[in-house]
């Protein structure tokens, strides 16, 4: 029975369903979101299908800034999805906010309102940036951006001989 | 004690009860439990009547009064179907009077002095009209019956669809006893008596020599008993009557009532009726008749959003399962015994189900409008959380009545087509009525799905606070659940007991039990040693526990967790009053292709003057002399006018004599 | 002994109803991707999505026994059903069943899910069990005409009678258009295009079971693709079954090519058509019941 | 009809299976493609140009004592139009080819550069020493010029 | 435009036979652009004169908060006579103690969304309106903050209003209500319709949109300057993103006087055509899934990818491009990219004209289309649909042709249109001007001259202009107003994206329906949500930036980061 157990377990990120939520975006992410599953990139290889029902969903892609009217909605919509889910911020709008990030009738970012678990940054990301996110919440793909700290030397660390320019924190 | 002894006990108390109830009206509670009380004493007897039949002790006819200047005997005989359907008779009588105790409470302003006595007359005059073999005095219980039905119905006179539909059924059933009245009279002035076994004789001899007067005796019978069967066309009262009634008396009506047209209909085309030719004709006839109201019917109650007349209409569709099967049955008479025998076992079978789930229903109905107020199903929903026996025995009612296995519906509706497709390989007819029954069974099956998505199931009102009905309501409905599933998984049983019914109904040789069902323990038909058709409801019940274990298991495999949660409508929070789907919205594409195919007539209920009515005021000269005679009771009476019927009493009085006239005239 | 043949039969054809249906469904999926032009899911994606439903959170919004049971029992109704069908050898339990009761316990696990759809109390659900119950409507009279068919040919109820008679006569008109008739039927069975209406993710969200999650959508969509087999399954027995050595492995293997390639038909049907409305699929539905009755015709005549 | 679901299959299949093996191997997009923001941290001056004409406002420029200008971006919500890199005199900011940038943790989109800067005391401009000489030369000068740039 | 000039004197003469002394002021912003500022009680009379002796339609109304200036609110009526190609603004001055206004939507139903926004945002109630609910602020909003009143800061979130309900139209008797959205598999976006249903037959529907409601135009209240607008237009719409900078681009190019150098007119028209290719591909292939038809998704999007790919090698994204800069665009198209244009655009024509052949005989999909949404002529002209839509119902407008713009004077598109109304005719209207894009797109590749790719900007922006521009985008007819302010930005930017008056005619098109067919109908409006929602926009960060030439922009912008603004 235990084993059974783990089996389920195992088989979530084999079998992504994907619901998608537009949260105010300007509908360039939730194009490309569709274009992922369309014959060039074809993200059902992964497992990985959109379905109509967050009942039904393991993933929320949540794109767009949260606007300010449909944040309610948008709590009910986690809330209506069946643990274990993830959530993806697909989009610089739903990572960050996008321009709209600090206007009145946004309140910015998904994780302002939801816990998110990966972002997917760009505007829009292309198919590719996507398909990305899956893998590397798959562990398919290991992530490659950091936050980046860099320094230009002075005078002081100049005269030591020390220089830290270019250092990238994994 | 005789058979005779017995049934006069039954009878008596059943009329004892009725003046007792009367007498105590006053204390509504009172007066109930008293009625349940005598209803079930007479039930002893009747039980023992009932037992010592299908024990085989044979009695002969025992003659209570003669008048031997029709002549005709007040005779008495008990044979298997009249025990089937004392049986019927007794088990719906008994649960409906237990529910009507507590039901009764909501018509605050009506006494109850007009519901019990007249209720237990009702009984008292089916249970005599069972047993009686002579054709007079079966009338005359067949008037009391349909008079006593009649005040009944219109128990609640001062709502007008109440007068309407007191109005049509006595009416129709007035007309369809004239039917019957004449073509008795035809059978009389040829045999010279009334007794059933002269009438028999008298049938044959003149089916013999003068076959169009014979065929139109037939036809006036027909009339006759399947109107009161509810068989459409002539059915119409039905759907009308049933609602207007209170819910206890609607599932005696359905339960019951219509059932003694089967009766009759059983009397006259298996008994009386020779296996001729003509059989086979008149069994295509009720084959057809059968057919056209299962699907009249059931179409139109697929449409209904008032709970009972729903349930109405699908009475004369299920009547329409029972004469399709007795038709098949009577049609394959003289050609193959055994299906015939299958075919009538099928109707017979079906009627006792239709009984008790039928009865069920219409208690269901009850109780919900007993709690709620409501009859009108889009304004119902969720209340299956809050009256969850009423909702579970309804359930259960609702899925036998769709034939869905392995409740008993499917068994008898399983004999009744497997019987049709059997008997089509003689009469390719009989193939395309049994695919329409299985077509009408779907949609029996959308039908219920409605009643009980749109009553039980759906978005819940909070608004409104609904509990369970109390005990005396929810016993009667949970015994005729429990018994429908009895039936449905044991059918081997009420089979034997019925292989009895048809082997004295019919007048050919009647296979034994294990000939017509097999050995197993399942249902296994077979005909000339060929195996035709199969239906164990016990192997497939105990596979379907174990598949279902199986996947029981199966699903809690991951050891998912269960949360509940509100209902999802795309983020926006909605009320549930506005959300809920209401029962008008179920299949309307569907219905829509069928919507004419019960024309829908816009009488309006006649005015007459104020003197006629108060002249025909049945509370005036009926009630009111007998209520002033006990104590006080004249307070309870309504003031209420109602008087149309009589006028057409009249009416059919003058009728009847030309009628009779006519038909002297012609056997002349 | 011949009760444990019944019975290892009986427990062969669930096993295969239950084990094989989702390689079949994920076969059919391949095939439409590779329509689509695309790699498609592996064929055992259907096995992995299970899997994953079961081991996820069950949401409920309705109550009662029968709205909890529902789940399993609609997957169990279909276990009885293939023990009902013949799968390579005579229905193990006919002698429990003839094709009415087949008819009807087919129509067990519809009645179920419409259950769990109006019991769920969700206006899409209670939309797509209404849509559920027309196609069912005009879909099981269709069934119900393409094996009386077959019974009339017979001259029995009983599956397995049917079968042998059919083994032994080889085809007739009748029986061909009767097959037709189930084929075209099946595609409604098995819930797909264009006759994917009840469920129209599109419109009502995946209507009567919008609300079931995790494991009780498990075992409902596993009832499904179990359900399609097994009717499949009786297509290709009862109206196909030739060749017909007795042997059960090699008559078994050749079923299974058989359905397979009934199945690979459906999906291209699914596959090439848009959705439609309901109106116009009970329309499509009872001109080919009436259009059946041609074959019920004919085998009255004998033809 | 029939026809016409023939001519569909045959588009379906004449296409044949196009699918892209990405992300089994790379597909990189096509030059001119605005990626990530990458800056050369040597050559930026600290004039901030770059936040100036940044619409969504990723760019946050604080200065922490008196030669230390810090450059902040939260690029977790840039919209990649590439002013950045257009008004960059040095061409320090540059729009990358990168655009496998998701992650689990929304603090690896940032970026922090801290530009060792001397401003003008005149005009207020920001300068940067061009050799190192120069740098350790002009250390001393403060960032107090109008435009309250903190 | 020598015609236009005569139609603007009719018009002034007809205004002037009506409303007499009505008229403040008249005025010629542009040759083609009749500015006409009229007494606001005159308002019904001077609509009246356009729609009935002129024929004009109506576009979009604009309320602007004119306090700081002249003391009072203004609510501007724009309209257009497609035959003279011209462009009528009608300007009501409102007072600011009352700001109220007759409301022109008794005679212009397509207004009505217009009103209730002005109301909204600026707080400028209108007279007479049949339905004055809320349109577009959140229900939580506080009423009588006004997000667009100069005073109300860009980045100020209310606090919510205590226990608020929307707005909802009460369900008909004996109907239920089917909500669709806001979330909602086929909807892209964000929105709420409900659906009062009867079984399957809709009897009725009440939208409550604008969950997309980002606040566009007031962030650029803070934050945007000219040219920093035309890539927060372009994120106006993700789809059809160019379209809104280009519109954008030429409404203040108009304003200021600035003439595009042919090139970038060229290079402009090859851009908004690709993008009509991309969107129109991807609109049949959202319609076929929205009727479950996915093969036609996957193959309409293989068909279109390439597109998208050729997007990227020029603009250097897939989408939102970032091109388009006042008086030109940013990057030029080399010959080498030349001949890659035309290298895609074959196999994208081949394979159309193989999916159009197809999808014509598919009679299953007739039966989802043909006679199902229907939108009728008059009702279309009455709620002013614009687009497909409208050219499906047999309106004939096209922005390219009506008001030429780019280079559309010389690379002219052809107007398709069909009379029946229904999504079939979508879908034709949609297929052909696919294919003339392909051949537009062709054209102007052939015929693109030398130049260069960028006006140079030598002189400030003048104030207190106006410039009203048109671009036909794949949806319909966007339309952006411009009101130059000082401090290098508009003081008022209004943009009117063509769903915006479509969606008005959906529940017209709904009405009597099957559920099922809501979604395709809506559909085949190809709705934009996000478009429709924006708001519209402007004023700039508090600091004083001119315009000047590119260069000296880059110079001004070195001057100083922004402080503040963190995460």
């Amino acid at each position: 029975m235990a084993m059974l157990e783990k089996a389920c377990q195992k088989a979530f990120g084999k079998a992504l369903w994907v619901y998608h939520a537009n949260t105010g975006a300007c509908n360039g992410c939730d194009i490309e979101v569709i274009n992922v599953l369309t014959p060039y990139y074809d993200a059902e290889r992964f497992g990985i299908k959109l379905v109509g029902s967050p009942r039904h969903a393991d993933v929320l892609l949540v794109c767009g800034p949260v606007t300010r009217q449909v944040a309610p909605a948008l709590q009910r919509l986690y809330d209506a999805t069946p643990n274990p889910k993830l959530v993806f911020a697909i989009g610089s709008c739903a990572t960050g906010g996008g321009c709209w990030f600090d206007t009145y009738s946004t309140l910015g970012g998904a994780d302002k309102v939801i816990p998110v678990d990966f972002y997917v940054p760009g505007c829009p990301p292309r198919p590719e940036a996507i398909l990305y996110g899956v893998a590397v919440s798959l562990g398919l793909a290991p992530k490659t951006v950091g936050a980046e700290l860099l320094r230009q030397e002075s005078v002081e660390e100049l005269a030591r001989g020390e220089s830290i320019v270019g250092e990238v924190r994994p | 004690m005789t058979s005779a002894l017995l049934l006069q006990t039954c009878v008596l108390l059943l009329l004892g009860g009725a003046l007792v109830s009367l007498a105590c009206a006053r204390n509504r509670a009172l007066a109930g439990w008293v009625s349940v009380a005598f209803v079930a004493a007479a039930c002893v007897p009747l039980a023992r009547v009932v037992v010592n039949v299908f024990a085989g002790v044979a009695e002969g006819e025992t003659v209570l009064l003669a008048l031997p200047a029709l002549p005709a005997r007040l005779t008495v005989h008990v044979d298997a179907l009249s025990a089937f359907f004392l049986v019927l008779t007794g088990v719906i009588a008994l649960l409906s009077t237990l529910f009507s105790v507590r039901y009764m409470e909501h018509f605050e302003k009506d006494t109850v002095a007009k519901f019990y006595p007249v209720l237990l007359v009702f009984f008292a005059s089916m249970v005599a009209l069972l047993v009686v073999t002579d054709m007079l005095f079966f009338l005359v219980f067949w008037e009391l019956m349909t008079l006593s039905s009649f005040f009944l119905v219109i128990f609640e006179r001062e709502r007008k669809d109440s007068q309407r539909a007191g109005l049509k059924y006595f009416v129709i059933t007035h007309a369809a006893t004239l039917c019957m009245i004449a073509g008795t009279l035809v059978l009389w002035r040829q045999a010279g008596s009334f007794s059933f076994a002269a009438l028999q004789d008298s049938l044959g001899v003149l089916l013999a020599e003068r076959a169009v007067v014979a065929h139109l005796v037939l036809f006036l019978f027909f009339v006759g008993f399947a109107t009161k069967a509810g068989v459409l066309p002539m059915g119409d009262w039905l759907p009308d009557a049933h609602p207007a009634a209170p819910s206890g008396v609607s599932a005696a009506l359905s339960g019951v009532l219509v059932k003694l047209g089967i009766y009759g209909l059983i009397r006259v085309f298996c008994s009386f009726l020779p296996v001729s030719a003509a059989s086979d004709t008149w069994g295509v006839v009720l084959a057809l008749a059968g057919t056209v109201s299962l699907f009249v019917g059931t179409l139109t109650a697929l449409r209904q959003t008032d709970s009972k007349r729903l349930m109405a209409f699908h009475t004369i569709g299920q009547i329409g399962y029972i004469c399709l099967g007795l038709g098949v049955g009577v049609a394959c008479l003289r050609t193959s015994p055994t299906i015939a025998a299958l075919a009538l076992l099928g109707a017979l079978f079906h009627a006792a189900n239709h009984a008790c789930f039928k009865a069920c229903l219409f208690l269901g109905a009850g109780a919900v409008l007993h709690r709620t107020g409501e009859r009108d199903m889009d304004r119902l929903g969720g209340l299956a959380a809050s009256m969850p026996v009423t909702a579970s025995s309804t359930t259960v009612a609702a899925l036998s009545i769709s034939g869905v296995p392995p409740f008993n519906g499917f068994t008898s509706k399983w004999l009744i087509v497997a019987a049709c497709i059997l008997g089509g390989l003689q009469h390719p007819l009989f193939l395309v009525l049994g695919l329409v029954g299985m077509f009408i069974s779907l949609v029996t099956l959308a039908s219920f799905l409605k009643v009980l998505g749109a009553v039980f199931m759906g978005a819940r009102d909070e608004s409104r606070s609904v509990k369970e009905v109390p005990l005396s309501m929810a016993l009667p409905q949970v015994v005729l659940a429990a018994l429908c599933v009895l039936l449905g998984v044991f059918p081997r049983l009420p089979l034997g007991v019925l292989r009895d019914a048809v082997a004295s109904a019919v007048r050919i040789e009647v296979p034994g039990a294990d000939a017509l069902l097999g050995t197993g323990f399942g249902l296994g038909l077979t005909a000339g040693g060929l195996a035709l058709a199969f239906w164990a409801p016990l192997v497939v019940v105990l596979a379907l526990a174990l598949g279902g274990a199986l996947a029981y298991a199966i699903q809690r495999a991951g050891a998912a967790k269960v949360r509940e949660v509100p209902v999802w409508t795309c983020g926006e929070l909605d009320s549930a009053a506005a959300v809920r789907y209401p029962a008008s919205s179920f299949y309307l594409p569907f219905k829509h292709a069928f919507a004419g195919i019960y024309p829908a007539l816009h009488a309006r209920v006649p005015q007459f003057p104020a003197a006629l009515r108060r002249a025909f005021n049945v509370d005036t000269w009926l009630y009111r002399p007998v209520v002033r005679a006990v104590d006080g009771l004249a307070r309870g009476v309504s003031r209420s006018h109602v008087g149309v019927p009589q006028v057409y009493l009249l009416w059919i009085a003058v009728g009847a004599v030309v009628v009779v006239a006519v038909m002297l005239a012609l056997t002349r | 002994m011949r009760t444990i043949v019944v019975v290892g039969l009986a427990v062969l054809n669930a096993a295969i109803a239950l084990l094989l249906s989702p390689l079949l469904e994920g076969l059919m999926r391949k095939l439409k991707a590779t329509i689509h032009s695309r790699i498609g899911p592996p064929v055992t994606q259907p096995y992995l999505d299970l899997l994953k439903l079961l081991g996820k959170e069950d949401l409920r919004t309705g109550r009662g026994f029968l709205y909890a049971a529902a789940p399993a029992l609609t997957l169990g109704s279909v276990l009885v059903l293939a023990t009902l069908v013949p799968m390579g050898a005579a229905p193990p339990l006919s002698f429990a069943g003839d094709i009415i009761v087949v008819l009807y316990v087919a129509a067990m696990s519809a009645v179920l899910v419409m259950l769990t759809g109006f019991g769920s109390a969700s206006p899409y659900a209670s939309v797509g069990s209404s849509r559920e119950m027309m196609t069912l409507l005009t879909v099981e009279p269709v069934m119900a005409v393409a094996l009386v068919v077959g019974a009339v040919k017979a001259g029995t109820l009983s599956t397995a009678g049917i079968l042998a008679w059919q083994v032994e006569h080889g085809p007739s008109i009748s029986m061909v258009i009767a097959g037709v008739a189930f084929l075209l039927a099946l595609q409604a069975q098995a819930g797909k295009l264009p006759f994917d209406i009840p469920e129209a993710d599109q419109e009502i969200m995946g209507g009567s079971l919008i609300e079931q999650s995790g494991p009780r959508l498990a075992l409902f969509r596993w009832a499904m693709w179990a359900k399609q087999l097994v009717l499949a399954f009786l297509l290709v027995e009862l109206f196909v079954p030739w060749p017909r050595v007795g042997i059960l492995p090699f008559d078994l293997m050749l079923a299974l090519v058989k359905v397979s390639l009934v199945l690979v038909v459906v999906a291209l049907v699914d596959v090439v058509n848009p959705r439609l409305r309901i109106d116009q699929a009970m329309g499509y539905y009872l001109r080919v019941a009436f259009s059946s009755l041609a074959a019920l015709a004919f085998a009255v005549i004998g033809m | 009809m029939l026809t016409s679901k023939l001519r569909e299959a045959l588009i379906c299949l004449k296409a044949g299976r196009v699918t892209l093996p990405y992300p089994f191997a790379p597909h990189d997009p096509e030059p001119g493609f605005r990626g990530k923001v990458t800056i050369d941290a040597d050559l930026c001056f600290g004039c901030g140009g770059c936040a100036n004409v940044c619409e969504a406002g990723v760019i946050l420029l604080t200065d922490s004592g008196q030669h230390t200008r810090v450059l902040e971006f939260f690029w977790r919500r840039c919209t990649y139009c590439g002013r950045c890199q257009e008004v960059c005199p040095e061409g320090a900011v540059k729009l990358s080819q990168e655009f496998q940038t998701a992650t689990n943790d929304a603090a690896d989109l940032y970026l922090r550069l801290e530009v060792f800067m001397g401003p003008c005391q005149r005009c207020g401009r920001c300068f940067p020493p061009p050799t190192p000489l120069e740098r350790m030369k002009r250390t001393g000068f403060r960032a107090d010029g109008e435009g309250g740039r903190a | 435009m020598a015609k236009g000039n005569g139609d603007a004197e009719r018009v002034e003469e007809v205004l002037g036979e009506r409303l007499g002394r009505g008229i403040i002021a008249v005025g010629r912003p542009q040759p083609d652009t009749l500015l006409v500022t009229i007494e606001p009680g005159t308002v019904l009379a001077a609509t009246q004169a356009l729609l009935d002796d002129l024929g004009a339609r109506f576009l979009v109304s604009v309320g602007t908060d004119r306090r700081p200036i002249s003391g009072d609110f203004a609510v501007t009526h724009l309209f257009s006579l497609d035959q003279s190609h011209l462009y009528v603004v009608l300007e009501c001055p409102v007072a600011s103690e009352n700001p109220e206004i007759d409301s022109i939507t008794p005679l212009i139903p397509g207004a009505a969304w217009s009103e209730r926004e002005i109301r909204d945002v600026v707080g400028v109630s209108t007279r007479g309106h049949p339905d004055p609910r809320r349109l577009l602020l959140p229900d939580d909003w506080p009423e009588g903050v006004y997000p667009l009143r100069r005073d109300f800061p860009y980045n100020e979130r209310p606090p919510a209003a205590e226990g608020t309900r929307p707005a909802w139209v009460p369900t008909p008797e004996g109907a239920s209500v089917v909500t669709l959205g806001p979330f909602f598999p086929v909807l892209e976006e964000p929105s709420n319709w409900r659906l009062f249903v009867e079984g399957e037959t809709v009897v009725g529907c009440d939208y409550r949109g604008f969950y997309n409601h980002r606040g566009v135009e007031k962030l650029g209240d803070s934050v945007m300057t000219y040219n920093e607008i035309p890539y927060l237009a372009e994120r106006i719409c993700g789809i059809c993103g160019f379209i809104h900078s280009t519109c954008y681009c030429q409404a203040v190019e108009r304003a200021a006087g600035i003439e595009v150098p042919r090139r970038a007119r060229y290079i402009r028209t090859m851009m908004l055509e690709l993008e009509r290719i991309h969107s129109h591909l991807l609109w049949l292939g959202i319609a076929g899934h929205i009727l479950g038809f996915d093969t036609v998704l996957m193959q309409t999007w293989r068909i279109r990818e390439p597109v998208m790919w050729l997007a990227e090698v020029i603009t250097g994204n897939r989408k939102s491009y970032g091109m388009n800069t006042i008086g030109g665009v940013r990057r030029d198209v080399t010959e080498v990219t030349k001949a890659r244009i035309l290298e895609v655009l074959g196999p994208v024509e081949k394979e159309s004209l193989a999916v159009r052949d197809a999808v014509v005989g598919d009679t299953t999909l007739h039966m989802r289309t043909k006679n199902v949404g229907i939108l009728e002529n008059a009702w279309a002209r009455q709620v002013c649909v614009v687009g497909p839509p409208a050219r499906g119902s047999g309106v004939r407008i096209d922005a390219r042709i009506d008001h030429p713009y780019a280079a559309y004077d010389e690379v002219v598109p052809r107007l398709c249109a069909h009379d029946e109304g229904d999504i079939w005719a979508r879908v034709l209207v949609r297929i052909e001007e696919l294919l003339d894009s392909i051949r537009l797109v062709r054209e102007a590749a052939a015929g693109l001259p030398d130049g260069p790719i960028v006006a140079e900007i030598t002189e400030e922006i003048p104030s207190g202009r106006i410039g009203v521009s048109t671009v036909e985008a794949p949806r319909g007819e966007a339309v952006h107003y411009v009101l130059t302010g000082g401090d290098n930005r508009p003081w008022r930017w209004r943009v009117r994206a063509p769903t915006y008056p479509n969606l008005q005619a959906m529940p017209a098109m709904a009405a009597g329906g099957n559920i099922a067919d809501i979604p395709i109908t809506l559909g085949s409006l190809d709705p934009c949500f996000s478009c429709t929602e924006r708001m519209e926009t402007v004023d700039v960060r508090s600091r004083n930036v001119r315009v000047y030439s590119p260069a000296e922009l880059l110079a001004m912008s070195r001057r100083s980061g922004r402080p503040g603004g963190g995460s």
